[in-house]
């Protein structure tokens, strides 16, 4: 059954919208949004490979034997905490980049370094 | 949508809902970090940014055509390489076989933990965990930089705040309600640090939430009052004590005679041992990570009220 | 019945991101996010009892003071002088990426 | 006694459906902001009070009632409180309720003075 495959297509078409807007739009938040939602893409793909049919929480208690892969938890929750730290840098970047320039369009920041060359 | 604000909201939904997910996915340990990072602070620290650098998008002048070819290949080709892929949820896939079941049947008996997700994360992934506190405690350093030096005019600087002040008194009903909420969200961040060793839970998602407190006090009763109470130098320290913990217990761990980051050494007994050294570097994380997110949103949210 | 439970708060959550897409102004996407996140307390309560391990309820109570917090945020910054001057708040937003 | 509470229990998670899906059709069908607020503020606190207390009722661990507790204090406490600060943002903020204007016009704006 090429069903079973579905969480991946899952994760290729948040991945195929984070890279969209990455590339298409030109507001820097903008891009830092869609960075977040690939991140969020890649987190999801670890999250459900670690996934098995009927098993439980990697927390150990009393009558259940069977864990979900706890490995991908652990990089994963690192992950997440280490972009939130990345992201606020791309914005105190972005939040810098518009104090100079006096914008955060690409196209007009573009401009503006072409003018002064 | 042009409109910026409702981007950063839609953003805010989107992380409440991957963290739903998260819990559907038995990952209870990721869902709670998603729950205070994804729908809390990085909603925060967005808006901070839109109201910086202004809220409407330009419109798009070249066209997209490209961007959209370069996108679907990328995912015809994603899509095509998961075709041979382990089917989901399928108990025999690779990522299975190799360490998992250590982790799974052992760990009791090394580190007497019944979360296998803290056993791992601090002790038999330390190192790992160690570099990624250095990453946090440098994109804290690097927002510091990025932000903290600029120009303050002081008449400015009054202006700002006697706005705020006004703001902050009409809100009678908000500030007494945060009054009593917030002793018990630092109550509940310390029971999620502790805890974390037999639930859910530990030092990066307590870090997130004691810095989350802090940052509804200084929301709520303006960034003035909040930079009155909480020192900021502590707070820079504070980040640095937490690597330094850190990096403390494994050279403690080194001069005993074994090796970096290795509990074992740290007690007479090795399970006592492996739960000393992951108290304390549990410790060291929620340190770092607090410090961190707060001078993150202190820096930004300071360009906000006094430019 | 938990079953049922949980699919109408999926049908909700439906309906607060249909508002937070097209709410036309900028409180009633505060409002759809706001109700999002209740319904998220409750669809993590009610997910720990369809799976058999009621214990992870701490995360449901993240939920209720991060939402809290959230809230709280959007509402100090969106007094802030950027958004009350908008020029074309007409409530033509499109989803068009 | 244990099918009386069971019958209790579904009967509080129905009835805490049945009011969020109400408020689910009134933030979707209302005309304006101030309607739609009133639709959600007031379900939501109800409806998650019923299906927290459902919830209680199906378990008898000691722990989980008191983490459900918590939930159903800290709902009552922030719901309303989250719903009064929104109310009155976007009330200070001008927004004009749609009973408040001369033509109806069947959509929302907000107007800054």
């Amino acid at each position: 059954m090429i069903l079973g495959l579905y969480n991946y297509w899952v994760v290729v078409v948040l991945m195929m919208i984070g890279l969209y807007i990455v590339i298409a739009h030109g507001n820097l938040i903008k891009k830092i949004v869609g960075l977040i939602i690939f991140q969020t893409a890649v987190f999801i793909f670890y999250i459900s490979m670690a996934k098995i049919d009927g098993a439980s929480a990697p927390i150990l208690a009393e009558g259940i034997s069977q864990y979900s892969n706890p490995l991908p938890h652990v990089l994963i929750l690192t992950a997440i905490v280490v972009g939130i730290a990345t992201v606020a840098l791309g914005l105190a970047l972005a939040v810098r980049i518009n104090e100079a320039y006096g914008s955060i369009e690409e196209e007009s920041i573009q401009n503006k370094d072409n003018q002064e060359c | 949508m042009r409109d910026l604000f409702a981007v950063v909201m839609l953003s805010g939904i989107f992380g409440l809902l991957s963290a739903s997910f998260f819990v559907a996915m038995d990952a209870v340990d990721v869902a709670f970090t998603e729950a205070s990072v994804g729908a809390g602070i990085s909603t925060l620290l967005m808006l901070t940014a839109v109201t910086l650098t202004g809220r409407w998008e330009d419109s798009v002048r070249h066209k997209p055509m490209w961007a959209l070819v370069v996108v679907f290949i990328t995912g015809g080709l994603l899509i095509y390489g998961t075709l041979d892929m382990p089917y989901f949820g399928s108990a025999d896939a690779p990522i299975h076989q190799h360490v998992a079941p250590r982790y799974i049947y052992d760990s009791m008996q090394e580190t007497g933990l019944p979360n296998i997700v803290t056993s791992v994360l601090a002790s038999y992934r330390g190192f790992d965990t160690f570099g990624e506190v250095v990453v946090i405690f440098t994109a804290g350093m690097g927002v510091l930089a990025l932000l903290a030096m600029g120009s303050r005019s002081g008449i400015q600087r009054i202006m700002a705040d006697s706005i705020f002040y006004l703001m902050h008194e009409e809100h009678l009903i908000l500030r007494i309600v945060t009054k009593m909420l917030i002793p018990f969200i630092l109550l509940f961040a310390l029971y999620v640090q502790f805890h974390g060793d037999f639930g859910p839970g530990g030092g990066f998602q307590a870090g997130v939430i004691f810095a989350a407190a802090i940052i509804l006090y200084a929301m709520v009763f303006g960034l003035s009052t909040a930079r009155r109470v909480i020192n900021r130098t502590f707070f820079k320290l504070l980040g640095a004590i937490g690597v330094l913990l850190y990096g403390g217990v494994g050279v403690v761990s080194l001069l005993n005679g074994g090796n970096f980051l290795d509990y074992n050494v740290l007690a007479d007994d090795p399970v006592a041992g492996q739960h000393l050294g992951i108290l304390l570097i549990e410790l060291g994380v929620g340190c770092t990570v607090a410090s961190v997110m707060v001078i993150i949103f202190f820096n930004f949210s300071g360009r906000r009220e006094f430019p | 019945m938990l079953i049922a439970a949980t699919i109408a708060i999926l049908v909700v959550m439906i309906m607060a991101i249909i508002r937070g897409f097209v709410g036309p102004t900028l409180y009633d996407r505060i409002l759809a996010v706001n109700m999002f996140g209740t319904k998220t307390v409750l669809l993590i309560s009610l997910l720990g009892f369809v799976m058999g391990r009621p214990e992870f309820l701490d995360i449901a109570i993240v939920y209720a003071l991060i939402n809290f917090i959230s809230i709280i945020g959007v509402l100090h910054f969106s007094d802030s002088t950027v958004f009350r001057h908008d020029p074309h708040d007409t409530g033509s937003t499109k989803k068009e990426s | 006694m244990d099918i009386v509470v069971n019958m209790s229990s579904t009967l509080c998670l129905l009835l805490g459906s049945f009011l969020c899906l109400s408020g689910g059709v009134g933030i979707i069908r209302f005309p304006d902001f101030y309607t739609r607020m009133h639709a959600v503020g007031v379900t939501d606190t109800l409806g998650a009070g019923m299906i927290l207390i459902g919830l209680m009722l199906l378990n008898p661990d000691g722990l989980v009632i008191i983490k459900l507790l918590m939930i159903l204090v800290m709902t009552l406490f922030i719901s309303p409180v989250a719903s009064h600060a929104l109310a009155k943002a976007a009330f200070r903020n001008d927004l004009v309720p749609e009973s408040d204007r001369n033509e109806n016009k069947g959509g929302t704006e907000s107007s800054s003075s």
